[in-house]
């Protein structure tokens, strides 16, 4: 009863909340990182250097007033948001942080493909926000955003298939203990596998240069037009938490989850003073940070240029990735 | 005891948002309903083993055809009113009562029969599948050997319906 | 069968690659035409190229089917897909393959209407083709005969000249009534063989083993002869022929279907019922001869012209097919592949004034040397061609039919021979009044000599004839083997070289008169080596 | 010697090269360049060869080079089992055919450096045409000549017709030309029908078509007494030789041969395609001699061409067609010649009427060039003043054909004469008769165009007459002039051997030794396996010089006849055809044979043609389209019956059915669910069914 | 009742086949209809699975992979045609798309 029931509950109690404040932090960063990239200071008052804007943020709000638009969807509308947030929630029951099952809650066979399913999930959260407001603007672009988020989602799921070519396994700690016993990340295997990936997770989660479903100056917001208060937090949320999960899977895939760097040259043992899930998280923040860093510079993609960059250009080299990955597995 | 628990309840929650969708008046609440539904049923499918089922379960199903009605609803039903749900001239309560017996008689004639056969142990197994739980790699490896054949079969059906799709949805350049 | 090894699917491969530009040219749009053409031509260039090995590879020592592929197809009736060649069927198909270019080449502007379509109509014609004379199977070959018929339906009823649909019907019906009663044939040899050997099967290889008791044989015989008489097509049944001849050179070899026909089953599997109508079949033969002369002289229309030289001409093949000398039956293979190249060279030259002139009435032209030089040189080899003239390919044909036929029968010689004078006369006629006198037609006078790419589709067929003409042992020696299996068959006392060979008995090769006499004695007593005729290539 | 292949390769060269690039590359002289000296060389290695004949012994002459596998071995049954049919390209130098490839490659030769002048006015492509018709022609007829077997030897013989044809039809522009090319193929053509057959009955006979293997077999055979096999042979080669050869009765094409350019008429229609028949015969002497029948109706044959042929040239006014019948006549002596089994002599006056028939073609061509183009001698006249050269020379050719000593004619045509009268006393008759009428229209020619006064048109303009507007001669015409020196030096040259060639062959009975018929032998004799009967009875030298004084008397008479007749009197020619109205109508119109031969032959193969394609169309044809028609009308009936009988019924039942289902087909809503509940409706019975089964 | 046996399973699956059949007879609108015919397909889904299970032979498992891509196929093609037919119908009500009768 204590393993099966008691320690899982533990661990995704701790697990949620750690996203959550992770979250918190991470506008933090993204508002700091793109002030430093635009040379202002960024959040300063609350807080020394306004490291308590973390706290601040959420505290907003949450007290803000929640309103409902009369011509809306009620339940559907309140519906959204979570449909939203949970699936981003669920992916990490299966994120393994260490080697140890003490930092993963579950390690089934079809890991990586869970992650997947899941993921695609999270559009229902879109659409029906969208939907259920009531509104054009929303709508639109929440056709927009599942219409990019399933685009992506081929390419990405394409290129993960020749990842698992290499590996032979879905299990996420087997794919990082793959990695290990190789003795090199499959980043530098398969680097255009990753480039893929990296792209599609910015598309799949909204990012810039592909944050269409939320452009301001043509949507006035996107498909959270609408939405304020708790349940507007809500979409925040799981934005930022699918940004954490793209890192994550970028991370386990292809940065050796939790390894040190050459797992398996000797006298780089020292690396290992360091626990393993500080490696993990560390990576996952190296690359959160690279998100930001791509929002502050790049422009926005165009619509059509978007879908014709998804379907023309990255799901076709994804094929073909796969079919070179295959023809090399066969071979060797 | 637990597993007991688990079935009733998912089967309980199955049935039940099986009656919502097909009773909802909004379409899209009836998808809604559905997308749940599929949910459970992977999750049903977990408890029976079927890992890999399970999650193509809920990446095709849910995360893929489902978005589709979504997304047909959205385009055709913008501005309909909901139907009537009723109708004395229609085969509704005919349907349902009908539809009601011959469940009854379905679940009889399972029960005896299942009864009387007592669960035949891998008697009907004409394939000799191992069956590994865990499995899936040996689903892959059936799915391209024994099953070679209706799998490419299978996958010109999706092109095909693809094509298809296109064609009946394009709205053609010349019009 | 060490060489065949090494190409295991050669066969599949030229039977398919035709069908494959024809599925590639499914998926260009039709407006892109430059771009269907220069498919269509890559095509069937790749498809002569595949072919070419064939000719390299193939042992003409070696009396066994060669590049044999077999492999189950309908197993509940014992149908198989069993490929296999020899030396027939090289010649014929790497006749057909040549042809296929020069067709497709010669094409290219001619067709300007549903172009897409009749590339991949012609593609099918030429697998189709390639199938029957690759087939080993029964079965398969008349699935391949029968896939001819629509693709040529098709060019004939759509790229056909005046009164095209009544000419597409009449072929149509002509040869289906001949194919169906021919199915008869096959189905009948089928279950006789069934009979036997208690063995569903439609492999040539077997039935070429099999004894029918004759008048079993007969009634075949007569099934097998209107199937492929039409395709010949031999007298009564000629007259599609002229309405018919729309896509030239592909015609050309269209034609040596039916006497591949005779030559693979009639032949070999109903022996007795072949002796016994050899009369009636020279017959036929020798008044499409002197009549096909003779009404070809008749015509005003140039193509019809050349179509019932074609009649003539087919005539020759099935009268030295019909000699049942070896002698004969060389020749007559010899004739066919002379007749595909010099009749289909004469109906490309018809197609290079029609497309100038939109005319085929000879009276229309007159004093073509002056304007188009070339074009009459070229005219004039392929006249001479096919009129026999010595050091061009027609002449070897002929002089071994006719030889093959004499040794039968010299009165039969005698009237056949005949031809040699008539052909002379219509086709020097025909030079007349086409190429010679003044340009008196002023809507000749500035026609254009021939293309580039026109000259190109002919140069083969030029170097060809010259070298059938003046060398054709390379030809001869693979028809060796194949034609001493037939005559085998045949008759039953004639001692074939490769067993000869296989004797070591070197003289006995170069069978002198002197040295015949006792040399057949001796190598007559000779007991076969046990030669499989099944392909053992696999 | 091993390089005798090469004699008729080099002129083939030259004609590929000449056709392939020369035609739209060569300037003239290139074109005729290439041509000579490739004829030059053929005709040095000839030499060369002949002479390595010459060295070898008597009865070793006869030297074979196999160059190609042409049709290997194929087993074929033959009177004597099974044989092999195999003929390998090559080449056989005896005696026989190294005369004739002096003969060809020598005249040959001259008639190229000639034609280089006559051709000249041509435009520049239609030269080296010219010159690869030319040269292809040398090739084919080396190729005849030397050929070692029947099939070998046929391949130049259809090659020279077709050279033939080409070069009759050079105008082709020309409706005449075109069509006397095509005359000359298909006549010949006939006449391969039989030479082929034949052909195919030596292989069936003596199951090899080596000539020499062919004729060691036959000397080993019987003389046969009737009409055997190699009798059969014999005629059906017989028919191919009087194709070639211009005999009775394939003769009519010749004559009409003379469309072509003179050259040609001298070189193929002269000198040495039309001997190619004389030349076959001599080559299958051995098999000749064994069939006398055969050997009876050739000399008839021959004979009588003669005659007719030289009747025919007696009242000819067009100088090229009297050179033409003139040398169907002599042809006809040839095959006299053969007929009575002096294969020598007729070999030999095959030679020597090269040498002065191709002289006097020249000349007539030198003539007709000098004239502008003109060709009636009624024309002509009083010539020899403006080209000296060109009627000294054919004076000398006219005297050797009329046979006045010591001019070659006198001694080949003397010869003929002389064995024919051992023969047969009226065959030497109508020979003798005809040797006076060579004479007299030789002279007649030489006088009406050298002679006399000049009738021709005035020059200073464009000659009158038909305008030759296909001629070539662009400039104005300045009068009969003397040709170049490129065509008068092979005159010369040529007049030389009408003069001296004779000497070769002086008879026993003038103190020679007859060298030529000594050289010959081998070829007639299959080695030494077969001596003529004729030695037997044989006239003392007295009888035979009386005969040559004889006839040398005669042909000086009808000299002088002709000289008084046409330069003398003229008037008296005149009135001597005006005296003999009908017969010099029939002659002038040649025997009204090419009017038969139109009206039956030609006219009935058309005629047959035409209504065996009315046959084609109506019979054979429409019984297809009426076994179409039959259908279609029994399918009409068919439908009649159907639609007022059958399809009533059917519509009856229809109908009930219509009016029944009126009633049903409210089921057919069109509602899937309706459909649908149906179908759950049966789930429901099927259930059922099987609970209450159970 | 405690222990779960495949029974229960096919009685899920049979309770889920007939709400699919009702929604196919009931409902008007075709979209809903599609998607009682997925409910459908999934119950035997339900049924396949369990008793891959139970006879332990993974041809059931196979199968459900093969209907769900049969079922996408359905999805795609019908949808593309009620997408056609409400472009020109403005409509998915099943009773107005009759076209199908006599």
């Amino acid at each position: 009863m204590l393993d099966t029931v008691v320690i899982p509950l533990l661990k995704i109690a701790v697990l949620v909340n750690a996203v959550l404040v992770a979250v918190t932090f991470l506008v933090l960063m993204e508002r700091k990182v793109i002030a430093w990239a635009q040379s202002r200071l960024g959040p300063m008052r609350v807080g020394p250097y306004g490291i308590l804007q973390a706290l601040a943020d959420p505290i907003k709000l949450i007290l803000k007033e929640d309103i409902t638009p009369v011509k809306a969807d009620r339940y559907v509308f309140t519906l959204a948001p979570i449909m939203s947030l949970v699936p981003a929630l669920v992916v990490f029951a299966v994120v393994p942080f260490g080697p140890d099952p003490l930092y993963y809650i579950g390690d089934i066979n079809v890991g990586l493909l869970f992650i997947i399913s899941v993921t695609s999930i999270g559009v229902y959260g879109i659409i029906l926000g969208g939907w259920a407001s009531n509104s054009k603007y929303p709508l639109l672009a929440s056709l927009r955003a599942s219409a990019q988020l399933i685009s992506y989602e081929i390419a990405v799921t394409m290129t993960l298939v020749s990842v698992i070519l290499t590996t032979g396994t879905l299990s996420l700690v087997g794919i990082v203990e793959a990695q290990r016993e190789s003795g090199i990340w499959f980043g530098f295997i398969q680097p255009v596998a990753l480039v893929l990936v990296f792209i599609g997770g910015l598309a799949e989660t909204n990012r810039a240069p592909f944050d269409l479903p939320e452009a301001e100056t043509e949507l006035t917001g996107g498909f959270h037009t609408e939405y304020s208060g708790m349940r507007f937090a809500l979409f925040f949320l799981a934005e930022y938490a699918n940004m954490i999960v793209i890192s994550a899977v970028v991370v386990l895939i292809f940065f050796g989850g939790w390894l040190r760097p050459f797992p398996n040259i000797a006298w780089l043992g020292f690396l290992d003073l360091l626990p393993a899930w500080i490696w993990f998280v560390g990576k996952v923040f190296l690359f959160l940070y690279v998100f930001i860093w791509i929002r502050a510079t790049l422009p926005r993609y165009r619509y059509d240029q978007l879908m014709s960059l998804g379907w023309k250009v990255l799901i076709p080299v994804a094929i073909g990735n796969l079919v070179v990955t295959g023809v090399f597995k066969v071979v060797f | 005891m637990a597993e007991a628990l688990l079935f009733y309840t998912l089967a309980a929650l199955i049935l039940g948002l099986g009656v919502m969708v097909v009773s909802a008046r909004s379409a899209v609440h009836s998808v809604l309903f559905l997308v749940v539904n599929f949910l459970l049923v992977a999750v049903l499918y977990v408890t029976l083993n079927a890992e890999f089922v399970a999650v193509i379960q809920v990446l095709v199903y849910a995360g893929g055809i489902v978005v589709l009605y979504l997304f047909v609803v959205m385009l055709v039903n913008l501005k309909q009113a909901p139907e009537r749900f009723s109708d004395p001239r229609r085969l509704a309560r005919s349907g349902l009562v009908l539809g009601g017996v011959v469940l009854a008689l379905i679940v009889v004639v399972v029960s005896s029969s299942l009864r009387a056969g007592a669960a035949p142990e891998g008697t009907l197994s004409g394939f000799g599948t191992p069956f590994t739980s865990g499995n899936t790699e040996q689903l892959g490896w059936v799915l391209y050997t024994s099953y070679l054949i209706p799998f490419e079969l299978a996958s010109m059906l999706l092109l095909v319906a693809m094509v298809g799709a296109i064609v009946l949805a394009k709205r053609h350049l010349g019009e | 069968m060490s060489n065949a090894a090494d190409t295991p699917s050669l066969l599949s491969l030229i039977l398919f690659t035709p069908l494959a530009g024809a599925l590639v040219l499914l998926f260009v749009g039709k407006r892109q035409v430059d771009l269907i053409r220069w498919i269509a031509n890559a095509t069937a260039f790749l498809g002569f190229l595949v072919s070419l090995p064939l000719w390299f590879v193939y042992d003409s020592a070696n009396p066994d089917w060669q590049f044999v592929e077999q492999m189950e197809w309908i197993p509940s009736i014992g149908a198989q897909y069993f490929l296999g060649v020899d030396g027939f069927s090289v010649l014929l198909v790497l006749l057909t393959t040549m042809m296929g270019v020069i067709a497709v080449l010669s094409s290219w502007n001619a067709i300007q209407t549903r172009v897409k379509e009749y590339y991949i109509f012609l593609l099918m014609l030429q697998t189709g083709m390639i199938g029957a004379f690759v087939s080993l199977d029964f079965l398969l070959f008349f699935l391949f005969w029968e896939v001819m018929l629509v693709p040529m339906y098709f060019l004939i009823g759509i790229w056909g000249s005046d009164n095209r649909l009544y000419s597409a019907i009449k072929f149509f019906l002509f040869t289906l009534v001949g194919s169906v009663i021919m199915l008869l044939g096959i189905l009948a040899v089928y279950f006789y063989h069934q009979d036997v050997t208690g063995v569903y099967t439609f492999d040539i290889t077997q039935f070429h083993e099999l004894n029918i008791p004759s008048d079993l044989q007969w009634w075949i015989f007569l099934a097998f002869f209107l199937g492929f008489a039409v395709k010949v097509p031999m007298f009564p049944f000629h007259t599609w022929l002229p309405d018919a001849h729309t896509d030239a050179p592909m015609a050309a070899v269209l034609l040596k279907m039916g006497t591949y026909g005779f030559i693979r089953f009639s032949l070999p599997i109903l022996p007795e019922a072949t002796q016994a109508f050899v009369p009636a079949v020279v017959l036929l033969s020798i008044v499409g001869i002197v009549y096909g002369a003779l009404v070809a002289m008749a015509q005003r229309d140039w193509k019809r012209l050349v179509a019932y030289s074609s009649v003539s001409h087919m005539g020759m093949v099935m009268l030295g097919m019909f000699a049942l000398t070896p002698v004969g039956i060389t020749g007559s293979i010899v004739q066919q592949l002379n007749h595909g190249i010099s009749t289909g060279a004469l109906f490309l030259l018809v197609g290079v004034v029609y497309e100038r002139r939109h005319t085929r009435m000879i009276a229309e032209y007159g004093g073509l040397s002056k304007v188009m030089p070339v074009y009459a040189a070229i005219f004039l080899v392929m006249t001479m061609s096919s009129i026999g003239l010595p050091t061009l390919n027609g002449f070897i044909g002929e002089v071994l039919i006719l030889q093959g036929i004499f040794v039968v029968n010299k009165t039969w010689a005698f009237f056949a021979a005949s031809g040699i004078v008539l052909g002379a006369a219509y086709m020097l006629w025909l030079y007349q009044r086409t190429m010679f006198g003044t340009v008196d037609n002023p809507k000749n006078e500035n026609l254009p000599d021939i293309s580039a790419r026109e000259f190109a589709t002919f140069v083969p067929l030029l170097l060809l004839a010259v070298w059938i003409g003046l060398y054709p042992k390379p030809f001869l020696d693979r028809l060796e083997t194949s034609v001493d299996k037939v005559m085998m068959r045949v008759n039953a006392d004639y001692t074939p070289r490769f067993a000869i060979a296989a004797a070591g008995d070197a003289d006995a090769q170069r069978l002198t008169v002197d040295a015949a006499a006792p040399g057949v004695e001796a190598t007559g007593t000779l007991v076969l080596p046990d030669v499989p005729v099944r392909g053992g290539a696999r | 010697m091993d390089l005798i292949w090469l004699i008729p390769l080099l002129p083939g060269l030259g004609a590929a090269l000449n056709g392939l690039v020369g035609i739209r590359f060569f300037s003239k002289q290139t074109a005729g360049l290439v041509a000579v000296s490739t004829m030059a060389v053929a005709f040095v290695l000839s030499v060369v060869a002949f002479l390595g004949l010459l060295g070898l012994p008597a009865d070793e002459r006869y030297h074979e080079v196999t160059v190609a596998s042409w049709i290997p071995p194929i087993p074929l049954e033959t009177a004597n089992g099974i044989g092999s049919f195999e003929v390998p390209w090559a080449f056989a130098l005896d005696p026989l055919s190294g005369m004739m490839l002096l003969v060809v490659t020598g005249i040959g030769l001259l008639i190229h450096v000639y034609s280089v002048g006559y051709i000249a006015h041509e435009p520049r492509g239609g030269v080296a045409r010219f010159f690869c018709y030319l040269n292809l022609f040398c090739f084919f007829m080396l190729t005849l000549v030397l050929g070692s077997s029947f099939l070998v030897m046929f391949v130049g013989w259809e090659g020279v017709g077709l050279c033939s044809y080409l070069l009759i039809g050079y105008w082709y522009r020309k409706q005449s030309a075109s069509d006397a090319g095509k005359k000359a193929f298909i006549v010949n053509r006939i006449g391969d029908w039989g030479f082929i057959l034949g052909i195919f009955l030596v292989f069936f006979t003596f199951g090899t078509l080596d000539f020499r293997e062919v004729a060691e077999a036959a000397a080993g055979m019987p003389v046969e007494v009737g009409f055997g096999v190699l009798s059969l042979i014999c005629l059906f080669l017989f028919i191919g030789a009087t194709g070639k050869s211009a005999q009775i009765p394939l003769y009519v094409w010749l004559p009409d041969a003379m469309e072509g350019p003179t050259p040609v008429s001298a070189l193929i229609h002269a000198a040495t395609m039309v001997t190619a028949g004389v030349y076959m015969v001599c080559r299958n002497a051995v098999l000749f001699s064994h069939a006398p029948m055969v050997m009876e109706v050739v000399a008839w044959i021959g004979v009588l061409t003669a005659f007719m042929a030289a009747t025919i040239g007696l009242v000819q006014t067009d100088i090229k067609r009297v050179l033409a019948y003139s040398t169907v006549s002599q042809l006809g002596y040839m095959f006299l010649a053969t007929g009575v089994g002096a294969f020598a002599a007729g070999a030999f006056h095959l030679m020597t009427h090269a040498f002065f028939k191709a002289l006097l073609f020249l000349g007539s061509g030198s003539v007709i060039h000098g004239m502008n183009e003109e060709q009636d001698m009624r024309r002509m006249g009083g010539l020899k003043a403006y080209m000296p050269t060109t009627f000294w020379t054919m004076a000398i050719g006219a005297v050797a054909i009329a046979g006045i000593p010591p001019l070659a004619g006198f001694f080949s045509k003397d010869e003929i004469l002389y064995r024919t009268f051992l023969h047969s006393q009226a065959l030497w008759g109508i020979g003798a008769l005809t040797a006076v009428m060579t004479a007299f229209y030789m002279f007649r020619l030489i006088n009406m165009t050298f002679l006399g006064r000049y009738r021709g048109p005035e020059w200073g303009h464009p000659a009158g007459g038909e305008a030759h507007d296909d001629g070539g001669h662009g400039h104005a015409w300045h009068g009969p002039h003397e040709s170049p020196r490129t065509m008068t030096a092979p005159l010369m040259v040529l007049a030389v051997g009408a003069v001296f060639a004779g000497f070769i062959g002086v008879p026993a009975a003038l103190g020679g030794s007859n060298v030529i018929e000594h050289f010959l032998e081998p070829s007639f004799t299959a080695f030494g396996a077969f001596h003529a009967a004729e030695e037997a009875h044989h006239l003392s030298h007295t009888a035979e010089l009386g005969l040559m004084a004889l006839s040398v008397l005669l042909a000086a008479g009808a000299i002088l006849f002709a000289y008084r007749n046409y330069v003398q009197q003229p008037a008296a020619a005149d009135e001597m055809a005006r005296t003999f109205a009908g017969p010099h109508r029939v002659l002038t119109n040649k025997y009204y044979v090419d009017e038969l031969y139109g009206a039956t032959v030609v006219r009935g193969t058309m005629e047959g043609a035409n209504g065996l394609w009315t046959v084609d169309q109506r019979v054979v044809d429409g019984a297809v389209n009426g076994a179409g028609w039959t259908t279609i009308f029994s399918s009409w009936v068919s439908h009649v019956l159907d639609k007022y009988v059958v399809d009533g019924l059917v519509n009856l039942v229809a109908w009930v059915c219509a009016e029944a289902s009126y009633l049903f087909r409210r089921a057919q809503t069109g509602l899937i669910q309706n459909y649908a509940f149906a179908t759950l409706l049966g789930v429901f019975a099927f259930v059922t069914w099987y609970l209450l089964a159970r | 009742m405690l222990e779960i046996t495949p029974l229960h399973y096919s009685l899920l699956s049979a309770a889920l086949f007939m709400i699919g059949v009702i929604g196919v007879l009931v409902r008007r609108n075709v979209i809903i209809i599609f998607m009682s015919i997925e409910l459908i397909l999934n119950a035997v889904n339900i049924n396949l699975v369990a008793l891959s299970d139970q006879l332990q032979d993974l041809a059931g498992q196979v199968f459900v992979v093969f209907v769900i891509a049969v079922a996408a196929a359905e999805a795609a093609v019908g949808l593309g045609i009620i997408i056609a037919f409400y472009r020109n119908k403005e409509t998915v009500n099943i009773d107005e798309i009759q076209i199908m009768r006599w």
